[in-house]
């Protein structure tokens, strides 16, 4: 019986010991009218063995892999370091719950005190949670954050949006915090950043959220726009890619006064691709707003000795204290991936972050030089941009793409269906792990795809 | 021990991690968009790093290193073949945009484990895209609005939950907009009957419950309670959580149940991390198909293709960025392909027969159950409060002193309405040696509360730390390592 | 500097302390014309980053990956449970040294001790080391036991070997022992198998070695050989694939009294393929050659209040303390290997060992059954054989195996080096993780390699 | 801790692993040939595995963990990143018999090893195939064998060795079958030039050395000893496990070396596994070149071959079934790309520096070194006589309340010639903080062996057992688990 230990003498003693004849009859409570019946209606067959299922699994794994990776898009191909998930993967870590026993799971707790230090070392803040699902769940929490905030002051439920901000987290963001009443309005871009021309003047706002670098790697007046935001009163999310954290201004140090909260995903610093999953949403803020932080915190504290040591802390914000009344629904968050972000940070260190990020966009830009030699492929913006660039092609993304796929390439990500007045563009990025060689191999593919 | 900060020197750094160009590769970006100085991280050479984080880990308890019973959370096995499959380069390797035309052996997991999760609960359809149990909350209220909205049934403002439920069901109520109603739970663990019928009415969008219930007993009643909740024309949210104890026995669909999750990081053993991350599925019956969250995977005659707001417009739309935890769902996969067809059925058969044997004993060796009545499912709860009442030890103090035994502490106070309450939950692939164990340690531990409550209350001994000040951890906020 | 953790300012105040005012006075003892001047000869370059150095480990390692192994000849393609490298990878295992401190390596040690204990239960024997280098190497360590102990009989340094025996040992036992002027002589064979008809009668033997399954996969009548040895006053050497003990007779029972002393390659245990190392060599005795064994042993004993605890034992056979006197010369043997078997004989246990080795069987004869309908295929020898089977081919082997490279199949082991007089003649193996698919591709691959 | 057996019962197993045909794939064997009894090996659950050997893992001091300055092992770190490359499924899945053409990847990294390692010893060959350091001595020493044969001076039948030297040396003489005469070392450390010149005549086939040598000082006659051998027509064999100390600095063959090994599982960084594997390459000058050991990789225009017994007929040939511990060597060259060219010497240039500072702090500290005259190479001796003497304390004692302090004892008892001896090596990958750790918990040790030296005499106290009993151990002989 895979993973169950049972002998069938260990079953006939337990058996006993509990006072029944079967393990039948153990669910005798159950209805009889809801029982499944003697064979469960499952049809996904025989049990595997291990060798099996790696067998099975290898195989579709195998189908997709070997493409050479220039898609970036809130998802990047970045080198992490071997000992990331030697480390990760320890089972002390990995097969760890949440630390509610926080004597017996300091290796947990120290871990995530010292990565909630790095965060806000990165990012000019005073105060990170041990993470949330995602970026793009992230921000719908962050927003959430700044509309309690905004309820003890101006009351404004609105929140404006840069529309240059990565589409999948306006939508989920939406999605997300519309239940509460929250609106959404977006602040619209020209030439592919935040139009200051075209800041509202109106009504009071409870948040307004930019991405720096944003979607397309182009980089906003994140000052004048936090300067602006804050003067409407507002409280200003910064959205953020960890990693170019290393080369550029931290949001908290945005402006005038920096701003308030600073969120994205974690997945440059040590999570494979993996589809988009797991990887971890990480929220910092400044210290007025701590106690509005969702999900899990780690505080230092000491035992009765004076030894230092580490514990969950401000409890009364979650939802196994505050039930309804929690600043959010999170209890299972990333942690692992956060074991793995912390790990990352302390290998590199600022320095190899600095060179991972300044590395990638020297690749970025060689690779939009090549590109662009190509006839009737050019920069879509004007600009510099940091390790992404939007392309405009001279045929539809999509066709462009699917015939690079047959050369084993992945182009990059297709603008169309998300900024269809934009043309056929395609958002493109190559990462510090794309070689020279690869580079000129995608230059020759798309040269040899648009000529053909 | 040290922080890793604490270990750093200027300068130093793990010199093997450090490639990039010098300087000139920012050229061209604008002055005030740069930072001004480093951040502060740690500056420690690659050994530094390797020999902290192993240190720390050491520090920890797990599933690979202690018996780990902690109720609710379903602390089975994660086996390392399900880790290796989803760890194949090929996985790992895979951008989320990548093109449907590449993804199909990846798209071909999910859709399996798709039908997986259909079959072994009964719905209709289910979505893979919620990042955790709470997640699957948010999309199954949030799809439970978007029917009543879809209806013009707009009136609906209130949740009811048991008032047993576990904290992310009235959190994540309020998360989707609604107000929260509890209903009472009686002595034996069901739903009060009455208070249910008293509480339904025009406003009940629906009621949130799981089952077994958090009590650690099956609900008897649920046949009912979906009766008198769709009566009033509010839905069934089944909440995942304690699947374990009825795999292949009864499925959440038969029992009246409209919409779900399930907690692959419990009953599919994917690893807990430490505090996640998990996979939170969603499963609907026909009534809530139009709302389910993108995207999803489909088949047809070319292969898999993904749903999306084109295909299903009255989504709840996505929920994160991506697909979810794609690498958490091929672990489940990995693990329900190794069980088969009759290994579902037997997870619950012997996680029920080792939580009513573990009962048993417990109540042998003079432990009270709060539902002695009651047969034990996957859990059981025993409350602690006549040795509370005798010795002036609580459950706190027994959980901690547990910890000096090497076993994992029991979930404690939750549900919150037991006294001095211990929830446990041993699954099905602890050895009956283990629990034996348990009940040693359990029973020594009681002697010791007659003989030297102090020693109860002062525990853990044998600890990296001593019991932890969680007051002045709240009161003198240290959120982050500071110099000096 | 990759891996030194020293700063500037270390370095100054550390050559403060030492009173010299740079590195270089450091080695001051060392003639100045010895030295390699400034720049050391040193052309392999630039320090490559991990990521630089897996870069173009990878493209290696990629040129050579893919094929559908059929090769065996003492390295096996069987499937490893993936929590056996999980475990053995955990740095507490893997970067320990030997545990001459055993208050300090309770870890290795117990491990060690218990698969001392499960390689006794597989051989049938009394004692076990803590492994040599591999099975060829161990062959010859184990002759030398042999050889010690007939110096105080026969006083014979005669060994006889199977000619059945894989050549590769017979090649390096022989290149070892024969330093010490023992002399081997090949016992023949006839059909396959040990010639039981040319057995030789003059002088006294020191040891009598023989392989089962032999090199051929072909079962030897060990009972009858063992008497027979054992008559001439010989020690029995058995060179036995671990794996096939989980179902064929153990060597401590073979004929009327068993061998003397088991030995073989542990790598059907948990040790990727990996170009044949690091595997480990075992050698395993009956209790009266237990001092006769070279390298590590582990003893369990106790400390002052009684604890049990594991630690080095009989280190007067070894060379740290008997040096020219030791039973061997080895120091540093294959340790994590024997932890990784440890943890595989574990997890797989008699019934895992046992179906992989069924499944082996199994796949092995659908291979065969399926290469011998080939149009000039046959099976070589007659009898039944285990996992491995010697093919007559109509055409080279050598040619064959390089037409099958081009389907992506290694199509076995061609014989003809070592054994010219057997002709066209090919040793196949499909393990366990063969599939049926991937044995149909060879049949037909072959069918068309043969035909064309 | 129990054993693994005893966590067993009958007929429990990991059912995942279990995968095979039942039964009659064994038809047709003979029943002779067939096991009559299953195997007693343990009977336990996946789980049960996993967590029995995670918890014992947690037993070892590593380098992962603990600071280990294990003279003449070269404890340093050992990079992930080089156990990730050979760990890449390509090199993990190549057969050793795969076809050249299959090859040339795995065998292009074995060139490019191979050339490094001329390099850096001056030798103009190498084969890499001895399995660790021994195996490496045992070719070397079978070579000069094999020379001395091919020549047709047979009379040599004697090695020379320094009496300090380690025991893998004369025991690998007599393994090639020679006699050993050990020549003494000096007050400082160096070889006593007159009794070799004693020593060494028509029956002397070579001397083995090492430079540092096992004193842990830089033998300064080196070149004196080349002559006085040569002369007498002896070969000189270099021990390579000091290698630490000169890499980039001194190249053995510019020393009048003829032959050597290397140890690549302390030089080159490769993990030890708690005793293996390792590799010990070997390399020659040109007079050894006829009798390298097969197989070694060479070059020419159409990619990579196998030089074996057709190409060298003079070989010792093969010493081991396949090629040796590739995985290995595969580690050692990844570590090798990473350093460059620069990195090897700065290997030798902070292992030096972190000797020398400890050697001079520990002085500081009132220990007193073996050779105070001797700069410190990578390692030096401390002898603790005084301390022995003073308080009735050992090395020995020294050594196992050094473990409590969380730090692996120095080698010990190792030269024999230095009384109560601890022979230090901290390596360039630890920190000067780790080394003044070291320095503090000798101070505090040499302070508790005045006041309280039974304490000493009793340790370990921090550690899951206490000082274990080698004699009993030795005495009650038991190898093997047995039942009940
Ligand atoms: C009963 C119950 N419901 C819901 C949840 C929430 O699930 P998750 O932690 O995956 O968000 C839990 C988790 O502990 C639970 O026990
Ligand atoms: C000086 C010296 N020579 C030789 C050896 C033997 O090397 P190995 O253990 O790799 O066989 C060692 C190993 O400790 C050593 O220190």
């Amino acid at each position: 019986m895979p993973f169950i230990p049972h002998t069938p003498a260990d079953e006939q003693a337990m058996l006993e010991q509990v006072g029944v004849d079967s393990i039948a009859a153990l669910f005798a409570e159950i209805p009889a009218e809801l029982r499944m019946g003697d064979s469960p209606a499952l049809t996904h067959g025989e049990a595997m063995s291990e060798m099996a299922m790696l067998r099975w699994m290898g195989e579709r794994a195998e189908q997709d892999a070997g493409l050479i990776c220039f898609a970036g898009a809130g998802c990047y191909d970045h080198h992490v370091p071997a000992a990331v998930w030697d480390i990760a993967g320890r089972g002390e870590f990995m097969t760890a719950y949440t630390p509610y026993q926080a004597e017996a799971s300091q290796g947990t707790l120290q871990l995530v005190f010292e990565y909630q230090s790095m965060m806000c070392a990165l990012t000019a803040m005073d105060a990170s949670n041990a993470s949330v699902y995602d970026g793009a769940s992230g921000l719908a929490e962050a927003i959430l954050m700044a509309v309690r905030k905004a309820a003890r002051k101006s009351r404004s439920r609105r929140v404006l949006m840069a529309e240059t901000l990565h589409p999948h987290y306006r939508d989920a963001a939406r999605n997300i915090v519309t239940n509460q009443g929250v609106e959404i309005e977006t602040l619209p871009m020209a030439e592919g950043r935040c139009d200051l021309q075209r800041l509202p003047g109106d009504a009071p706002l409870a948040a307004v959220v930019v991405q720096q670098p944003n979607f397309f790697g182009l980089l906003e007046d994140v000052d004048r726009l936090t300067d602006w935001a804050k003067g409407q009163g507002a409280t200003v999310v910064g959205v953020v890619n960890p990693l170019t954290l290393s080369v550029l201004k931290p949001p908290g140090q945005w402006g005038e006064s920096g701003a308030d909260i600073a969120c994205g995903d974690g997945q440059p610093f040590g999570a494979p691709m993996s589809s988009g999953g797991p990887s971890f949403g990480f929220i910092c803020a400044k210290a007025a707003l701590t106690r509005q932080l969702p999900g899990r915190i780690i505080g230092q504290t000491e035992d009765a000795s004076g030894r230092v040591g580490y514990s969950l802390t401000l409890q009364a914000r979650e939802q196994h204290i505050r039930r309804g009344k929690a600043t959010s629904n999170i209890c299972t968050n990333q942690g692992l991936l956060v074991t793995a972000a912390a790990v990352h940070m302390a290998l590199m260190g600022a320095k190899g972050l600095a060179a991972a990020a300044s590395a990638s966009r020297a690749n970025t830009l060689r690779l939009v030089e090549r590109l662009t030699a190509v006839k009737g492929v050019r920069q879509l913006f004007p600009g510099p941009c940091f390790h992404e660039c939007a392309l405009a092609l001279p045929r539809p993304a999509g066709e462009v793409l699917d015939a690079l796929l047959d050369r084993g390439i992945l182009g990059g990500v297709s603008l169309t269906k998300h900024f269809p007045e934009l043309g056929n563009a395609l958002l493109v990025c190559a990462t510090e792990k794309r070689s020279d060689n690869e580079i000129d191999a995608y230059a020759k593919a798309l040269n040899s795809v648009i000529a053909g | 021990m040290s922080t890793i900060f604490d270990l750093g020197q200027p300068g130093r750094n793990a010199a093997a991690q450090c490639a990039g160009p010098d300087g000139e590769a920012l050229a061209g970006l604008p002055e005030a968009a740069l930072r001004t100085a480093a951040p502060a991280l740690p500056e420690v050479s690659e050994l530094q790093a390797v020999r902290h984080y192993t240190n720390l880990s050491a520090k920890n308890f797990s599933i690979d290193g202690q018996f780990y019973p902690l109720g609710s959370c379903t602390m089975k096995y994660n086996p390392r073949g399900a880790h290796r499959a989803a760890s194949l380069p090929g996985f790992l390797g895979r951008h989320p945009l990548a093109p449907e035309r590449a993804s199909q052996g990846f798209m071909g997991c999910l859709f399996a484990l798709q039908e997986i999760l259909k079959e072994v609960t009964g719905m209709a359809a289910v979505s893979l895209t919620p990042m955790a149990g709470a997640q699957g909350e948010f999309a199954g209220v949030a799809m439970i609005r978007a029917y009543h909205r879809a209806r013009g049934d707009l009136e609906r403002h209130e949740i009811l939950t048991p008032d047993a439920a576990h904290g992310t069901n009235p959190a994540t109520a309020v998360m989707c907009g609604y107000t929260v109603r509890e209903v009472a739970v009686d002595g034996n663990g069901d739903v009060d009957l009455d208070a249910l019928k008293a509480a339904v009415g025009p406003q009940t969008a629906g009621l949130m419950m799981t089952n077994p219930s958090t009590c650690g007993v099956f609900e008897r009643q649920v046949v009912q309670i979906a009766q008198v909740v769709h009566d009033a024309g509010g839905l069934l949210y089944y909440d995942g959580a304690n699947l374990n104890a009825i795999l292949g026995k009864v499925r959440p669909a038969d029992m009246g149940f409209d919409v779900l999750h399930l907690n692959l990081h419990k009953t599919f053993a994917t690893p807990h991390g430490g505090g996640g991350p998990g996979a939170g599925p969603v499963g609907v019956g026909e009534r809530l198909l139009p709302h389910l969250p993108v995207p999803v995977v489909a088949r047809n005659e070319d292969g898999y293709r993904w749903l999306t707001e084109d295909d299903i417009p009255g989504t709840i739309g996505r929920l994160s960025a991506f697909a979810g935890n794609a690498g958490i769902l091929l672990r489940a996969l990995a693990y329900a392909l190794m069980l088969g067809r009759a290994g579902m059925d037997r997870v619950s058969d012997f996680a029920v027969l080792n939580a009513a044997y573990l009962a048993t004993r417990l109540k042998a060796a003079g432990f009270e159950l709060a539902y002695p009545n009651r047969a034990a499912t996957h859990e059981f709860i025993l409350t602690l409060a006549a040795n509370a009442k005798a010795h002036g030890v609580s459950a706190m103090d027994f959980a901690k002193r547990l910890l000096d035994f090497g076993i994992h502490a029991p979930t404690t106070y939750f549900p919150l309405l037991v006294p001095e309450c211990f929830l446990i939950e041993p699954t099905e692939t602890e050895c009956r040696e283990e629990l034996d164990r348990f009940v040693d340690a359990m029973t020594a531990i009681a002697e010791e509360a007659e003989r030297d409550p102090e020693n109860l209350r002062t525990a853990p001994h044998n600890l990296p730390v001593g019991r932890l000040d969680d007051v002045k951890a709240a009161r003198d906020l240290k959120l982050r390592w500071m110099p000096g």
